[in-house]
């Protein structure tokens, strides 16, 4: 019988980074590159629970924890700074951010 | 004594520095008289020097950055001595020919009183790193000379100075970083050192010496400048002023050739041995291309400026002749090229300064009407052309009968560049100053000054004093130079070829001699 | 360590964060219910960051040589530790004290602004002392979230948001590649702290590495990007384009000191048995770093781009000392200490110039700055002449530390690939003093530069120079700065 | 008779050179013609020193005898040191002999000149120069007179600098003379790397035991090589007649009588190196023998009073040089004793000539001067006889002598004989010629001109000159060869050349000699004392070759088309092509190189965040997969 | 049996949401399929014992951060299909390849068997079990200063939103328009 090691999870985690990190890198609307971000973070913890299984410490657990934080901070940051761009600009596109450059 | 040699035109900066800027009439004749205390000092040094001593004299030795054996370690020999020398005497002169910079005066005496330190520094520095220190820091001082106070090109012309020289020690600094790691694996407390004269004892394999002897020469051909390194030269001259055109060849120049002397001769004696035909063949070509190149140049610095290519391609002859007479020729044509060229730009600077203009088709016939200038620079062409009697053929005809033992073809080839030196100073002063006098400008021209006068005197009397008597140099000079020689043979099976037949001269000599 | 025991707390030992941490929180605080004027609470702030600096400095002679675990193995106050403490402190105090003008701008933004640069010091400082890899996380993202606030804080200029966002849109991505890797090295050794990571790696021969050297090479390259080493560096120039001016060189010296740091930690104590796997590609990071940094920025035209790709050829000389192991972490110390002074007085003068809220800054806008300001010109050539390298500067000495290092220690083609930069890199930082100089300006008004500003250049000149001809204090200091 | 020491001789160079000195800094003050005593003083005082320090070898009793002034390069062996034998005392003599005279004539004939006293200090200098020259006891004091003197005639051909062609002439004679000094330097660096040094008697002592091989040939042709620029012989000879730019005094001291017979003097002194090479002697003979003829026949074309001198003075070198080629070591240095008495003599006449006819120069304009210039006519006679070559005036004995000793030496020499021999004929005619069209037949004289006989301080050295042509000769005849005992201890142990024994063949050759100078004179006789229409038939008669002669072959023309104008074309394709836009070029095209990959790059800094994003998943995944596969495969 | 078939269910969620996340041309919809990949994931970390994780995972993720996303959308406006082609040139291209060698240079590992995820010294460990008071314990005792700076953390986000967002809108009219 096929038994689930944390391999599994950690390569299923090893996709959905990679996933995450083509988001970010073919949306141009600001808040989908921040969603990927998070299923990058996503990524992260589920490689951190995984792992931790495999060693038999809670530590990956922990981390995820603080992981989680991070990302609601960073959110929130990201967030402010695009309601601020869209009250002047009117747009969440990135790509029309473009004036430095060089 | 060295130390205070070191700092006196330091300290004569910070001094020019507390003039208040109401005082301007005081700040060029006080940086005159502050550059003088360092002629004072250099003197006492030359009569102090010990004649007959090949080693370093009156070192002294502080630690400076110690965890990296890095110390304050100065001395003079005789191959610095002279350059040490000229310096003090370049600079006062020098100084009191500016009277044309008027607009941030001050600022241009403090330049000129730190670039002295950083020169008289690195001919006297004996710890590699102090030496790159000094090395480099004249660039800056240089760099705002020509920056600030040239001509129309200045700012591309100080750059193109600043970057090139700093490009060549670049790979300096990791020769040197090589050398000190070197010494750490080879010493006993595996300690870094920059001593030179620790390094001295380094054992350095044949391949490791030929990278490492690449790097000096390369930072060192930059700064002679050897062909096809010099394209900075005419472009800094044409642009500097009268006093940075003086320094720069007047000194500057030398510290290239000092370089290849102190460092790449004695670190890397079997790499120095087997690259005499690559720097022997550059030295030979910038003498003939620079003389060439100096015939048709329409600007009288940029000819001045190309001549100074061709007469240092003889010091680089000189010194890889490897003989004792070559050597000792490059030696005392360093400080003859100082002071005949330095005294070419004080003359052209003194001409510009009159009819702003350095363009040979502008003059004509000046001769008749400033007959003492034309004399000063008919002298000083001559001793450039190296008229025996005059200082520039003491250093030729040493390093042209020096190298030619060892190197023979070379030295014929070399010796056609005494001829175009005739050709293209004679030529100049020919348009310049003989024929009828041609332009109204030129009609209203004046005569030296009694002042400029006593600037162009004492290297008149000097060119002359050493075309004479080189002894007083020369002297002092021979030990040390011996002392190279000495540890050339020691650590390589190189022998300086002695007289006898010529068969055995051309058999020993390069091979590829001709009559 | 049971459930419910009092935790393992040293209090002592992270006195100057806790200030920086309660002096942050009182300003917020202060300025919701007091509301003083921003003066004060730039003086408050100060005299916070000047605290601080003392308690680091005690901190410094009391931290033991080799260091101590504290938090329950998530810090290590070890003297590298409280080095890259003082470097950030002093940093900070700089960079306030020419950004006054800044704050004073911020008008009721002051505090927050103030608030986020001391919470951001005591973040990259913790990220310098943390032991465990995911403590250094929260400490990057402390500072490095303060950062993003504190790049588009002003608010009034397209350029600054546009800067914030980048920041973060790529700062988010290298952190989840950062954590990523922390979590793959956590998976390839079952542990976070980086002393049981060694001790693991040390006791047991790793079969299939491929797992860990992901790790490794994901955790590099998310502090890379923090350092702006190339190719990781391209956020850099944009952001310090948009920034406000009176910022810009106190995040960009911080994030350096806190990525460094960090990477110096975790490559040399974390993975120093796998020294022959990263050196070559921490050279080779180098390397690109220290050629691109100077070519773009030759070809620059803003000031501060100028200086961004400068820094990433910085990067790249750091990185140098970096790749040579745990020997070079000191030259390491030395070059960032005197690096970030230079970058901090840089955009000082680039503040005072241009104005403390400004985005971008052109060249051109420097045109005969000496005429205008002799003293501010003077100290951005003695910083400029610093970066280079110039002799007699701290710079030389920093270059000669690391190039020192790198060829003793097998990388002798990094030198030579260093040198050569660092020689393109003069002709960069000459273009800005030829401008200063040798050009005439385009307007004769006189720039002016407030107290704190010429007190903060005064002394970052000073120390370049002066540490440049007797840097034998700073070099006794650093000794010690070195990672186990 | 007191005996002056050896080391007091730095007197002889001490008196004009501090003469020179004095007026240099003071020639304004002393002004005209207080300069001009002084300076003839000073070369008199040297003359003195020298005439008594000369005695014993007069009286049999000298010795050569060397005298260390002081080490100038050890390194290279080179002092100054002097060497004081008959050879030099003989030079020295001449040189402040005549010299003294030239200086006197000077007075006269610079006066008015503003450059008065300046004159005088290039005068002296020169004096002094020589003197260093013929003294010196080592080839690098040697050479510093030989250079020296290049100076001065470089100074006092262009003298009047204000005219173009002056100051052009100059130049072109220090810059053609350094053409030779560059195969003298070589021979310079020959000598030391085989003797390691360069002093005469370091040399000379072991030439023998330490030359072989070609060595010798090669130095002694790289000498000749110094003495061909210096000499002005074949093919450097051109700068000597634009050197008539010069005063007329300057003209007989420096480029008649002393200075360009310095090489002839350097091929005698190192005769113990042409000993060895019979190869060079035969080329420094033959040079001489072709320029002797080459010269005489442009002499002939001239109209200038000056050129022709000029061109008669490079044929006579020729002569000097074929007589040191054939090793009559003695007759080339009695020659050129001779020919600076009668050349001097013959140019200072000129001088005189061109002073009364206010300046001019062209000999068509001149004509029957005999009466209105009888000193000048009287003297100048004696010149042209003297150098014509016939008896018993000097310049028969020398010129026979040599002419014997070549004819002596058999083999090809006997082919140079007779080109001396052709020479000698043409060399009387190209004089009669001269002399014929200047002081005979009617005055051709433009409007204006009211020649007079020059003032004594010119006409006293002229007649001065002409006893000593007259006398000269006497010296050394083969009747009685003073000349030849006294130089004895001058060439010790080497072979010199001899005329024949046989009293008939001499007899024979000298008549042959004589008759070619009688033909020569009496075809100018009759060719040019007619109208001037007559001589132009005369000299169209030679069809294309008078225009050659006139026209000096066109040599300069040759040499400008050949060497000067490549030459300044290669300098303009190096200076301005290859320095600037290779040299240069490749400087700023590294500079180039270095925008252009940033701005290659640049693009990639396009301030768009996803492709920044892109680029930073490229550069990761590079990384991972070199560590991966460093680390893993 | 059963952690094989809730993996594969929830892997597969997992990745659909992702997917959807980076291909939905509606903000919304992306939004919609990060729910479904964080819930999949929670899922996930309750087989693996991670209770608290888990629940931490709904509650804060999907729950706080999601809606915060939602409200964000909303409040600008751009809940609607945007277009999603591609103007960077070879952006895609690229970015395709990217995936497609990272994916091939997977495989190449994992075929040459040098890949396991797990730790060299890794014996037959029990499974922790993340109760909230096992991980309590853990946070507050040796983590507790990562706790401390969460707060921080947050205090960052809380003054760095106002400091950009708040002000913007009372403070000083803006300079540039």
């Amino acid at each position: 019988m096929l038994e689930v090691t944390p391999g599994w999870y950690m390569t299923l985690a090893a996709a959905l980074f990679v996933l995450g990190l083509t988001g970010v890198l073919v949306r141009r609307n600001a808040l989908v590159m921040f969603m990927s971000v998070e299923l990058m973070l996503n990524a992260v913890n589920l490689t951190f629970v995984a792992a931790g299984r495999a060693a038999g410490v809670l530590d990956g657990q922990v981390a995820v924890f603080f992981v989680l934080v991070v990302a609601a901070a960073e959110v929130v940051v990201g967030l402010a700074i695009i309601v601020a761009i869209f009250r002047r600009r009117e747009t969440a596109s990135v790509d029309e951010l473009a004036a430095l450059r060089g | 004594m060295l130390t205070l040699l070191v700092l006196t035109p330091l300290l004569g900066a910070v001094v020019i520095s507390l003039v208040p800027a109401r005082r301007r009439e005081l700040q060029l004749p006080l940086g005159i008289a502050l550059s003088a205390a360092p002629l004072g000092v250099a003197g006492a040094v030359f009569v102090s020097f010990e004649k007959g001593e090949g080693s370093f004299q009156m070192v002294e030795k502080m630690v400076w950055w110690e965890p990296w054996g890095i110390s304050w370690h100065l001395g003079v020999d005789g191959i610095s001595l002279g350059l040490v020398a000229l310096t003090t005497l370049l600079f006062p002169l020098s100084l009191a020919a500016s009277d044309a910079i008027t607009h941030r005066r001050k600022a241009f005496v403090m330049a000129m009183l730190v670039l002295e330190t950083g020169l008289i520094g690195t001919f006297l520095a004996l710890d590699l790193v102090l030496f790159f220190v000094f090395f480099e820091v004249i660039l800056v001082p240089m760099y705002l000379i020509i920056g600030i106070w040239g001509g129309e090109r200045r700012v591309y012309a100080a750059v193109k100075f600043f970057i090139y020289t700093a490009v060549g020690s670049a790979l300096l600094l990791a020769a040197i970083i090589a050398l000190a790691v070197m010494h750490a694996s080879q010493s006993v407390e595996g300690a870094l050192s920059f001593d030179y004269l620790a390094l001295l004892d380094l054992e350095i394999s044949s391949t490791a010496q030929m990278w490492l002897f690449g790097a000096f020469a390369l930072a060192f051909a930059i700064k002679v400048p050897l062909f096809p390194f010099h394209t900075w030269l005419p472009d800094a001259h044409v642009e500097a002023p009268t006093a940075g055109s003086v320094l720069l060849a007047g000194v500057l120049l030398k510290l290239g050739t000092y370089g290849l002397l102190r460092f790449n001769l004695t670190l890397f004696p079997e790499a120095t041995v087997s690259l005499v035909p690559v720097l022997a063949v550059l030295a030979v070509v910038g003498i003939i291309y620079g003389a060439v190149v100096a015939i048709v140049q329409p600007d009288l610095k940029k000819l001045v400026a190309y001549s100074s290519v061709s007469h240092l391609g003889f010091v680089v002859l000189g010194i890889f002749a490897l003989t004792s007479a070559g050597l000792q020729g490059a030696v005392i044509q360093n400080v003859n090229h100082g002071l005949t060229t330095g005294a070419l730009f004080l003359l052209v600077g003194m001409l510009y300064d009159r009819r702003h203009t350095k363009k040979i088709a502008d003059f004509g016939g000046l001769a008749s009407r400033v007959p003492m200038m034309a004399g000063f620079f008919l002298f000083m062409a001559f001793a450039s052309i190296g008229l025996p009697g005059l200082n520039g053929f003491v250093g030729e005809f040493l390093v042209l009968v020096g190298s030619f033992p060892s190197l023979p073809a070379y030295a014929v080839v070399a010796a056609f560049g005494v001829v175009l030196a005739a050709i293209y100073m004679l030529w100049a002063y020919q348009r310049v100053f003989t024929g009828p006098l041609t332009g109204m400008a030129n009609r209203k021209l004046v005569d030296l000054s009694p002042k400029e006068t006593a600037i162009l005197s004492p290297l008149a009397a000097l060119v002359l004093l050493l075309g004479l008597y080189p002894g007083i140099l020369l002297d002092r000079t021979a030990p040390s130079v011996e002392a190279i020689l000495d540890r050339i043979e020691q650590t390589t099976d190189y022998q300086v070829p002695s007289p006898g037949r010529l068969e055995d001269v051309f058999a020993s000599g390069s091979g590829d001699g001709e009559g | 360590m049971s459930p419910g025991a009092f935790p393992d707390v040293a209090w002592a030992g992270l006195a100057p964060e806790l200030v920086m941490v309660l002096g942050a929180v009182v300003l917020l605080l202060l300025d919701v219910q007091v509301k003083p004027g921003v003066k004060v609470l730039w003086r408050s702030a100060s005299a916070i960051m000047v605290i601080a600096l003392a308690l680091g400095i005690w901190q410094w002679i009391v931290t033991e040589p080799g260091g101590e675990l504290a938090f329950g193995g998530m810090l290590i106050l070890d003297p590298a530790a409280a080095f890259a403490r003082l470097v950030v402190l002093v940093v900070s105090i700089l960079a306030i004290s020419a950004g006054r003008s800044l704050f004073v701008q911020l008008g009721n933004r002051a505090a927050e602004g103030l608030a986020l640069v001391l919470l951001a010091s005591a973040g990259f400082v913790l990220m310098a002392a943390s032991q465990n890899l995911v403590m250094m996380f929260l400490g990057l993202e402390m500072g490095s979230i303060s950062l993003y606030i504190l790049a588009g804080i002003t608010g009034d200029g397209v350029r600054s948001d546009e800067a914030a966002l980048k920041y973060l849109l790529l700062g988010a991505v290298a952190s989840a590649v950062f954590i990523y890797g922390v979590a793959l090295v956590f998976a390839g050794t079952g542990s976070l702290g980086l002393v049981a990571i060694g001790g693991f790696l040390a006791q047991y021969l790793v079969l299939s590495p491929a797992v860990l050297l992901i790790g490794i090479g994901l955790i590099t390259v998310g502090l890379c990007f923090k350092v702006a080493a190339a190719p990781f560096h391209v956020w850099a120039p944009d952001v310090y384009q948009g920034a406000p001016a009176g910022i810009v060189g106190y995040m960009a010296a911080v994030a350096k000191v806190g990525g460094f740091a960090a990477l110096a930690r975790v490559l040399l104590s974390g993975f120093g048995t796998f020294r022959a796997d990263w050196a070559l590609v921490v050279a080779a990071i180098a390397a690109l770093s220290m050629m691109v940094g100077a070519v773009m920025a030759i070809i620059s035209t803003d000031i501060r781009r100028l200086l961004a790709y400068s820094g990433v050829a910085h990067a790249g000389f750091i990185l140098t000392g970096l790749a040579s192991g745990a020997p070079g972490s000191p030259s390491v110390w030395f070059y960032l200490a005197v690096y970030t002074v230079q970058l901090v007085a840089a955009f000082s003068v680039i503040s005072a110039v241009g104005g403390a809220a400004s985005s971008g800054s052109a060249l051109s806008d420097y045109r005969g700055l000496y005429r205008r300001s002799p003293f501010l010109a003077i100290a951005l050539s003695v910083s400029l002449l610093g970066m280079a390298g110039l002799p007699l500067t701290t710079g030389f000495v920093a270059k000669l530390g690391v190039f020192l290092q790198a060829w003793q220690h097998g990388l002798q083609w990094l030198v030579v690939v260093a040198v050569l930069a660092s020689a393109m890199a003069i002709y960069l930082y000459l273009r800005v003093i030829v401008t200063m100089y040798m050009h005439s300006p385009t307007t004769d008004d006189p720039v002016g530069s407030d107290r704190p500003t010429f007190w903060a250049l005064g002394f970052a000149t000073a120390v370049t120079v002066v540490l440049g001809v007797f840097p034998q204090p700073l070099l006794k200091l650093v000794e010690s700065a070195i990672y186990l | 008779m007191i005996e002056l020491p050896t080391e007091a001789l730095w007197l002889v160079i001490a008196f004009p050179l501090g003469g020179a000195l004095l007026l240099h800094f003071a020639g304004r003050w002393l002004g005209e013609p207080l300069a001009g005593y002084l300076a003839s003083a000073a070369s008199l005082a040297a003359l003195a020193v020298a005439a008594v320090a000369a005695v014993p070898f007069f009286t049999g009793e000298g010795h050569p005898s060397q005298s260390l002034l002081w080490e100038w390069m050890p390194a290279v062996g080179a002092s100054f040191e002097i060497s004081w034998d008959p050879l030099s005392a003989l030079m020295t003599l001449v040189v402040t002999g005549v010299g003294s005279l030239i200086h006197i004539y000077s007075v006269g004939y610079m006066h008015g000149d503003p450059r008065f006293a300046r004159f005088f200090t290039y005068l002296n200098l020169f004096t002094a120069s020589m003197l260093t020259l013929v003294l010196a006891g080592n080839y690098a004091m040697l050479f510093v007179g030989w250079e020296l003197v290049g100076l001065c005639s470089y100074l006092l051909i262009s003298f009047w600098f204000t005219r173009p062609s002056a100051a052009s002439a100059g130049k072109k004679a220090f810059v053609v003379n350094r053409i030779g000094d560059f195969g003298f330097l070589i021979a310079l660096m020959l000598i030391f790397s085989t003797f390691g040094t360069l002093s005469y008697t370091g040399v000379f002592d072991r030439a023998a035991q330490e030359l072989s091989g070609w060595a010798p040939t090669i130095i002694g042709l790289m000498l000749a090589a110094g003495a061909v620029g210096k000499s002005a012989q074949i093919p450097l000879y051109v700068w000597l007649p634009d050197a008539m730019e010069g005063p007329t005094p300057v003209s007989a001291l420096i480029h008649a009588a002393t200075m360009v017979t310095a090489g002839v003097y350097v091929i005698a002194r190192s005769a113990p190196i042409f000993e060895l090479a019979p190869v060079a002697s035969g080329v420094v003979a033959a040079v001489g023998a072709i320029t002797a003829l080459w010269a005489a026949t442009i002499a002939i074309g001239q109209s200038d009073i000056k050129r022709v001198l000029a061109y008669s003075t490079i044929s006579q070198l020729g002569y000097m040089f074929l007589a040191v080629g054939a090793t009559a070591y003695v007759a080339g240095v009695f020659h050129l004793m001779t020919h600076a008495f009668f050349k001097a003599l013959l140019f200072l006449a000129a001088g005189s000539v061109i002073h009364a006819m206010g300046g001019r120069q062209d000999m068509e304009e001149m004509g029957g001067l005999r009466k209105a210039m009888p000193v000048t006519f009287v003297t100048m006679g004696v010149g042209v006889v003297a150098i014509a070559g016939i008896p018993p005036l000097a310049g028969f004995w020398s010129k026979d002598e040599i002419l014997s000793v070549v004819f002596n030496q058999g083999g090809w020499y006997t082919a140079l004989w007779l080109i001396g021999l052709i020479t000698a004929l043409l060399t009387a005619f190209y004089m009669f010629r001269q002399f014929v069209m200047v002081f005979l037949g009617k005055p051709r004289w433009p409007e204006g001109v009211t020649p007079h006989e020059s003032p004594r301080s010119m006409t006293v050295p002229l007649v001065i000159l002409a006893i000593l042509s007259v006398a000269g000769g006497l010296v050394n005849t083969p009747f009685r060869l003073g000349l030849e005992h006294f130089l004895e201890p001058s060439f010790e142990g080497v072979r010199l050349g001899h005329p024949p024994e046989g009293v008939g063949l001499v007899l024979v050759l000298a008549a042959l000699a004589v008759g070619a100078g009688v033909v020569g004179a009496a075809m100018a006789f009759f060719a040019y004392h007619r109208p001037p229409e007559a001589w132009r038939r005369f000299q169209s008669g030679f069809g294309k070759l008078w225009g050659w002669w006139e026209n000096a072959y066109g040599v300069d023309d040759a040499y400008g088309a050949m060497l000067v104008t490549p030459g300044r074309r290669l300098s303009e394709q190096t200076a301005f092509g290859v320095d600037m836009k290779v040299v240069d070029g490749a400087v700023n095209g590294v500079a180039w190189l270095v925008q252009a990959t940033g701005r290659l790059i640049r693009p990639a800094q396009s301030g768009l965040v996803r492709q920044y994003g892109l680029w930073f998943g490229l550069g990761l995944v590079a990384l991972l997969i070199w560590i991966l596969v460093r680390g893993v495969a | 049996m059963v952690e094989l078939v809730i993996f594969v269910l929830m892997g597969s969620g997992a990745l659909a949401g992702g997917v959807t996340v980076v291909m939905a041309r509606n903000p919304v919809r992306s939004a919609m399929g990060m729910l479904g990949s964080l819930v999949s994931l929670a899922v996930i970390y309750v087989v693996n014992l991670a209770h608290l994780v888990a629940a931490v995972q709904v509650v804060v993720y999907a729950g706080a951060v999601l809606t915060l996303f939602l409200f964000v959308i909303m409040f600008i406006g751009v809940d609607r299909a945007e277009d999603t082609s591609e103007t960077i040139p070879l952006q895609r291209k690229l970015v395709a390849g990217l995936a497609l060698v990272v994916a091939v240079g997977a495989a190449v590992l994992v075929w040459r068997g040098r890949f396991s995820w797990t730790p060299a010294a890794a014996e037959s460990v029990p499974i922790p079990n993340g109760t909230v008071q096992a991980l309590g314990g853990e946070l507050f005792t040796t983590w507790v200063l990562g706790v401390e700076i969460t707060a921080l953390l947050l205090t960052i986000a809380a003054v760095g939103a106002i400091a950009l967002a708040f002000y913007r809108r009372s403070g000083k009219a803006s300079a540039e328009k």
